[in-house]
């Protein structure tokens, strides 16, 4: 049913709305959410958002395959996810709405471009009937404008051939709903003049469709009426809105300058993590290198062969690639070399959805590799947390002198959130110390390097880069002999040194920080542990099910491996510990196994977050149980 | 890196307290004299000189050298080396294989870091064999080898490593082998002092596993009817008195002919400097193994620019237009906005 | 398989019930129609033919062929195919890549599944860019492109696929382009038929990403002056009325002549069937890419032994000489006793 | 100090006896104890032997890297490992003597070669001083043999020149050792004359030089006695010796005969796997075919295309590579064909110690891949065992349509033990059925065939191979839609596939047999668990423990994924769980996680078997800690 209520004068404030874009591949979906993201970011909202575009490049136009959406969500105070069901669904043509519908909020509004809905372009979408016109929208508001057909009115008088009009048609959406939502104008077209500025007429014609679509909204009588979400109250400081890949890529730049070791990118594309290859590529006054190896192996191979000449080593990639590069990450900790392996996790197994996310590589991280092969194991929480776990990362690697493995994942690889910018200052110093003289004196008082003299404290070994006199030594894949570092097959030498990896790995314990207890730190009935980007969706569940009487304790892990100190007692502390990941449960084994605590799992495996409203459900569940 | 003088060095300063472990008789410990030796003499400093290598009998070379090493996995060194090359220019890198680590598991970063031109000086010890694993064919074995993997012959049509090569547009490509300490010399000066990748491939001998595979042209009594001396700007001619020699045509390609037939004129002129490698490549096809006449030498060494410093370029570039970096500016490259 | 007379089909027959998810305008279309017209032609039954593949945009093609298919994984669809074609030597293996997966992360399985003249037809998309992953630069992209990881031009010097291909010993090599529905079916065609690896390199275009990288050769009005094509038997000539022509002197490898000063006679005649592949690879460095004029065609079509055959070969002459094996006596082949 | 009493009358009886041969790795002691071995066998002793060389193929002459080393153990009894302390050493040189002298038993004979104990060779051993005359051996009985000049003496008259007249020294040191054991002489002069059938003059000297010894003991005055070691009293039947990689190859062409799908081998030479490549491509005759891939990758690769065209695919390898064949094994799985995985391990991390065994792969096995990717997993407890276990696997992979991972490693590759030969009319029927026809039918009515259509008990897919009229289909590594295999991306689909794959898995639990417990079933205080090679020595220590009047029960998994159906109540039965293993306790921290049983580790990382002796103390140890 279409609604014709008279628009109300004031706009009617919410605390909160989540906006869903959603049209073909083609259709700049995914522009369209970012700038109206960006522009509540500039307005001062805290926000979450969530694209979701399919594996294909681009799909044939019209078809459930093609439909490329991106999901927001703003309010006026601090939220941590994008949001469960839309409040308001933006579909640009049928197989968008068809796709989409099933998400949506109850009685949520949904705005339609009702030239898209021709019979072809209905049947293209499996829709026999027009969802428009057989109910099927019941319940919803409903608003049908002719999207296409009142853009190229707005933008042909230009001179712009039609084809090419229609093509701003996403800007007209965008301006109808930032009407609608009474988001400021100008950021959005100061951003069109700047972003087509080498196509001016493109500019001109999406300014103008924008405009259109505001205008639309304010003049046509058929918007029950506009709403106004207040900026959020955060914490003072300057913004910035990031996906986690770019943060990602910034924390890499940071840690290379605290580092003082210019940083050097080896790695191969692949989805979703060739962005960061991207952003780096272009930072070269940062003294930064980027090479687009040939395969997945070369571009860790690099990293390392980089490492031992002194740089910052790092290597981005996702699964797959990760599974090919555990052959030399087995050869980079038995060199001990530092170097950061950066996997951003994708629905697997094998190709599986490369485009969407998942937590199901963290037992490969840990365990991925021939022979005793312990590595530090860190996972990010949100999109901006990639910043600081990139440098956490770096410091864990330089410390230890230990390739160090950073896992994030699709969606906070592409997931945008508001972060407040550090003091620079204030970051950590990562200075490194390199072996300048000889560390041993043979029997015959004759002064050595021997690479493999450790530091007693956190057993790493010097770092004696090459070009450096009198240091040259030779280090390799076969075991090496205690100190001296020459190969050697004697039994219990193997037997020490094996050891010894293990235990400056496991010692790390000792230099990061205690797992921290949020919520019902006291009384809980239930903790619930996580780890990596579930942490959004945790933290809303749980105070949804603190909302509904319950006690609830929280922890999320950053650190893998090693596991913070204190987790164990914490987890004792509670008769109930519920483990919830997107994979068949991962954490919760090695819980299991480390404490001998009955951890129970809440796994979703669908490519997509998780919601709120079903992870509250889960605790609930567990809540029912007698511990 | 420290004082400019060069100090002076013999074959002791270069050689590491190792003890060699190939078997005695192997062609490696030629190999590694001849590398040992020429050292002194290239003006460089131990330091500043690194040896990476894959696995194999070939590839334990780095622990004898008194330099840098890398002794790292089966096939992997030339993209170790490409990272470390292109973080250091100021290193001499050298990467040391066999012809399983260099062309088996590791054919595909040889060939992209041929073709990336990266700095680095790659000694391809071609025995026809896996040594290390104790006798398999490897891919330049000739059809109808019998070994531990091919009771009843191999099937595998063999790699010309000097095809591969420039196949791949290697801008250096030689080939000496482990009989001619002096030859092999000179071509490792060459391969050294060229700016990019430069490979050679060196005949050696498996004294075990196929021992002699080389023997009919680079025993002392055969060179001179079996080994064509590439020298550049030379005719090509060989044989007692040079009596014989190698003539190009359009159809046949490369081939032998007897220098009283066709008149020196005839001979084709060696020219290593070729853009194209069309003619570098014919000759590599010459000998179909290392039982016909067979060109020793340099086949190709030409001038492309070199990877690490066009990287290197491209920062100072970037540095110049737009200063050195500065991460505040960076974090607020985006738009930003202010929380009061 | 099943009755002997191979049933009539057309394209349809040979086209599967998915929907085709490449960009409109993506040059794969026309790739794939060209093979969907080509197979009714063949004399050969759907279901004894696989296509192999392994990541990229032009590796979903298997999914569009009613035949048997395998979608695999980034680079690793020869070393796939190789095992299935030994397995299986009444099939019809094909292999569809794009110059990524084919060149870039798959080049060793690729030259080794060459050298090995495994029996496969290896259909290589050459877009000059990898599409999939929504454009960074590829093996054969040219060098200072610039692409999203290369935001400042490209350094790498890139490969050329024909001349790769022949440095690694490929028996049938050969080059086609999708503006030319007729030169891909007969080019598709003539590669089906060799036995052993044949090598199709097909000059793809990405409308998306790399738009118009074959336009200066590919272009209808550009082809006459811009595309040689390769004429088994005839003297290679192109360009209105066949005006220019190909030469080949030691010197200066292949070149570019005007007839009229040369002369007919002088120009290169064309065969496929040299055992020497100099020549071919002469002609594969005639064109330093898609802006000069470039050889299209068949380079090089020779026979060699083909490896599947081979195995089977000594299959059975083992088990004509030993009888079929028997496990009894396999497991008595060593020494053995009898406790009572 | 040496020996000079008179030899007795009649040999004396002992029960078994362990013997080392140890020289340079030019000596050809592996060949010397593999005789000795062998004529054993024949004699109808029971045995088990542990060859011992270096990394080198022939590292320098005289020096202690160059040491190669064979033991065994020769019993009338059943014996499950090649005993811990050798009761003879027969050292060839200093070297020998020098790196083996601390392993021998208190007061164990010591058979040396007199004149390779020149002072050159005592610098390379690194002795400055002469262990035969400075007291270094007190305790010992030690004959000094002059090996060398003897053999020369009995070897130059045949004409052969000096240097290959003092090869034959190993021949002398057999039969030199054949007298003191009483072996029968015949069998290996049999064996001589037609191992070097091709070299007559050598095979003349070896027999002359293996003559001189046997003589040189007889008439010599100068040893105590000789010794007699009866027949054991082993079950009836025809007997063989085998190494472990010998059974696997012989029990990869049974599976092949048993399913009747032909055999290939996609594999690329690796130590300690190679051996099994060696021996598949020898019996062409089978229709075995084998690959020498470029790589492991390709290896594997080659393998899982051949599975597709419906042959039994297998690729061998040990653990580097392993890890480069992970992401295969992703799409493998995947894709749910056969395919059977053989990863026999040695020392790592990353090249470590090839030669030597370890197992330290078991995790890497269980969760080495990407995503959720669950593989069942087998390993073999002794040589023999091996080949009984390829067919086990053959079965699993066939049945359930999914890749097998089958651990053995370098000891039991290796080493040999007597082996009664199957019945092999006995062996499992492991014939499969290929889809012929269409298995589903469209809404259109029209029938088509779904590559994912499961078998509802076993949730297996249906194979349908390449040249099958009408089957025609496509399989991928992206997520496919339950059923038809389709591509899909949607959630649900991708959810339900994910745990599809994991129930299949664990499905395979009710059809391996139960975890069987022996020792003191009912009474004991502690229940040792154990995998793979370290069987034999488990058994003997677990008999020491019980003489010593302890209870103790063992249980010995064979199915490490899934695991038997039994073993959680199993374990909860016992006060005290200890898992010993070849690693930094791997199986220990599976059993920990999936039982929450308190299961404690007795870890050794040498490269070495475990001792039974040492394994001994370790349990004694954990009876004393109260449960
Ligand atoms: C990943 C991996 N695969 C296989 C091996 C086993 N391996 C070691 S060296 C080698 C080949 C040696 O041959 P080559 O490279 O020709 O060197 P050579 O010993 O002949 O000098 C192989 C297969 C290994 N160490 N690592
Ligand atoms: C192991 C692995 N690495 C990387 C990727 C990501 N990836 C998929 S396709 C591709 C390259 C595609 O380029 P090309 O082979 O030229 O095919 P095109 O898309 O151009 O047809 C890459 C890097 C992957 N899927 N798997
Ligand atoms: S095996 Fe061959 S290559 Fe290796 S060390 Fe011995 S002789 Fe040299
Ligand atoms: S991205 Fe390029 S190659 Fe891929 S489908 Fe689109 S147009 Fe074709
Ligand atoms: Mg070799
Ligand atoms: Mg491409």
């Amino acid at each position: 049913m279409t609604n014709t209520a008279v628009p109300a004068t004031a706009p009617e404030v919410v605390d909160r709305v989540i906006i869903r874009f959603a049209g073909d591949s083609g259709d700049g979906m995914q522009l369209t959410g970012d700038r109206f993201t960006t522009s509540s970011a500039l307005y001062g909202n805290d926000l979450a958002t969530l694209p979701d575009f399919p594996a294909e490049i681009r799909a044939p136009a019209g078809t459930l395959a093609g439909v490329s959406a991106f999901q927001v969500q703003i309010s006026d105070h601090d939220i941590t996810t994008p949001g469960d069901a839309p409040d308001v669904l933006v579909a640009m043509n049928p197989a968008a709405l068809h796709s989409q519908i099933g998400r949506v909020a109850p009685r949520a509004t949904v705005i339609v471009n009702g030239d898209a809905f021709d019979d072809r372009s209905l049947a293209k979408a499996g829709y026999s009937t027009n969802p428009l016109r057989d109910g099927t929208l019941d319940g919803f508001t409903v608003y049908e404008v002719p999207m296409t057909s009142l853009t190229r009115g707005a933008v042909e008088p230009l001179g712009v051939k039609t084809r090419d009009a229609e093509r701003s048609k996403n800007f007209f959406a965008l301006g109808l709903v930032s009407w609608m939502y009474t988001r400021p104008v100008d950021p959005t077209l100061e951003w069109i003049d700047k972003r087509f500025a080498t196509k001016p007429t493109v500019a001109e014609a999406n300014t103008v469709a924008f405009k259109a679509g505001h205008a639309f909204g304010e003049t046509a009588e058929l918007f029950a009426h506009r709403y106004e979400v207040h900026p959020a109250k955060l914490p003072a400081g300057t913004y910035t809105n990031v996906t986690g890949n770019t943060a990602l890529a910034w924390g890499l730049v940071a840690a290379s300058q605290l580092s003082g070791l210019p940083l050097f990118l080896g790695s191969y594309p692949i989805t979703p993590a060739s962005d960061i290859l991207h952003e780096l590529s272009r930072h070269k006054n940062f003294g930064v290198r980027t090479l687009q190896a040939e395969d997945e192996i070369a571009g860790i191979g690099a990293a390392l062969g980089a490492a031992y000449g002194g740089h910052l080593g790092v290597t981005t990639t996702s699964g797959p690639g990760m599974a090919l590069k555990s052959e030399t990450m087995g050869l980079a900790l038995n060199l001990e070399l530092p170097l950061l392996i950066i996997d951003i996790q994708r629905g697997g197994p094998s190709t599986g959805l490369p485009t969407k996310t998942e937590q199901a590589d963290l037992l490969m991280a840990l365990y991925g590799r021939h022979g005793e092969s312990p590595l530090p194991v860190l996972a990010a929480r949100s999109p901006s947390h990639c910043f600081e776990l990139a440098i956490e990362a770096a410091r864990i690697a330089l410390t230890w002198r230990t390739p160090v493995i950073l896992l994030s994942d699709g969606y906070l690889a592409n997931g945008t959130e508001p972060w407040r910018l550090p003091d620079v200052a204030s970051l950590p110093d990562l200075h490194v110390e390199f072996a300048t003289e000889p560390n041993h004196m043979n029997p015959d008082g004759s002064e050595v390097f021997w690479p493999y003299e450790r530091d007693p404290d956190t057993l790493a070994r010097p770092w004696a880069l090459p070009g450096t006199p009198d240091l040259m030594h030779r280090i390799g894949g076969l075991e090496k002999e205690e100190g001296s570092g020459n190969v050697s097959y004697d039994p219990a030498n193997h037997e020490r040194m094996v050891r010894i990896r293990a235990a400056k790995i496991a010692g790390i314990a000792d230099h990061i920080p205690e797992a921290e207890v949020t919520g019902d730190v006291d009384d809980a009935e239930l903790v619930v542990v996580g780890w990596g980007s579930t942490w959004g969706a945790i933290d809303g569940a749980a105070s949804r099910v603190r909302r509904s009487g319950h006690r609830v304790a929280q922890v999320h892990l950053t650190h893998l491996n090693p596991l913070p100190r204190n987790l164990g007692d914490v987890l004792r502390r509670y008769p109930r510990v519920v483990v919830p990941e997107l994979n068949l449960g991962q954490l919760s084994r090695e819980l299991r196994a480390e404490y001998l605590v009955d951890a129970r799992s809440v796994t979703r495996v669908r490519g997509l977050p998780f919601t709120a409203a079903e992870l509250e459900l889960a605790i609930l569940d567990h809540l029912e149980v007698a511990p | 890196m420290s004082d400019t003088v060069i100090p002076v060095t013999t074959r002791k300063d270069w050689s590491s307290d190792q003890e060699v472990r190939w078997c005695p008789g192997c062609g490696d410990y030629s190999i590694l004299a001849a590398v040992q030796l020429l050292m002194p003499d290239l003006g460089i400093r131990r330091e500043d000189v690194v040896f990476v290598s894959g696995i194999g009998c070939a590839a334990r070379f780095p622990y004898y050298m008194n330099t840098y090493g890398m002794h790292t996995i089966h096939g992997r060194a030339p993209a170790i080396a490409t990272g470390l090359a292109m973080a250091r220019p100021d290193l001499h890198v050298w990467v040391v294989s066999g012809d399983g680590d260099a062309l088996s598991i590791g054919g595909n970063h040889l060939i992209h870091a041929l073709r990336r031109n990266i700095n680095i000086t790659l000694l391809l010890f071609n025995n026809q064999i896996y040594g290390l694993t104790k006798g398999q064919y490897s891919p330049t074995s000739e059809v109808g080898k019998v070994t531990k993997s091919t009771p009843f012959g191999s099937l595998d049509h063999p790699f010309n490593p000097v095809s591969v090569a420039i196949g791949a547009e290697a801008t250096f490509v030689a080939r000496t082998h482990d009989m001619d300490r002096k030859h092999m010399m000179e071509v490792f000066r060459r391969a050294f002092e060229h700016r990019g990748s430069s490979l050679v491939e060196v005949y050696q001998n498996c004294n075990v596993f196929n021992d002699g595979a080389f023997g009919e042209i680079t025993a002392k009594q055969n060179r001179d009817e079996m080994l064509i001396p590439l020298r550049h700007g030379e005719p090509i001619r060989f044989g007692a008195e040079g009596s014989r020699g190698v003539v190009i045509d359009g159809q046949r390609g490369a081939h032998i002919v007897d220098v009283a037939d066709v008149g020196e004129d005839a001979l084709l002129v060696h020219d290593e400097t070729r853009s194209d490698p069309s003619v570098a490549f014919m000759l590599s096809r010459l000998a179909r193994g290392p039982h016909e006449p067979t060109p020793v030498g340099i086949f190709r060494a030409v001038e492309r620019p070199e990877y690490g410093e066009g990287v290197s370029r491209q920062l100072a570039v970037a540095q110049k237009e737009r200063g050195p970096g500065d991460l505040e500016t960076l974090l607020r490259s985006g738009a930003t906005w202010e929380v009061g």
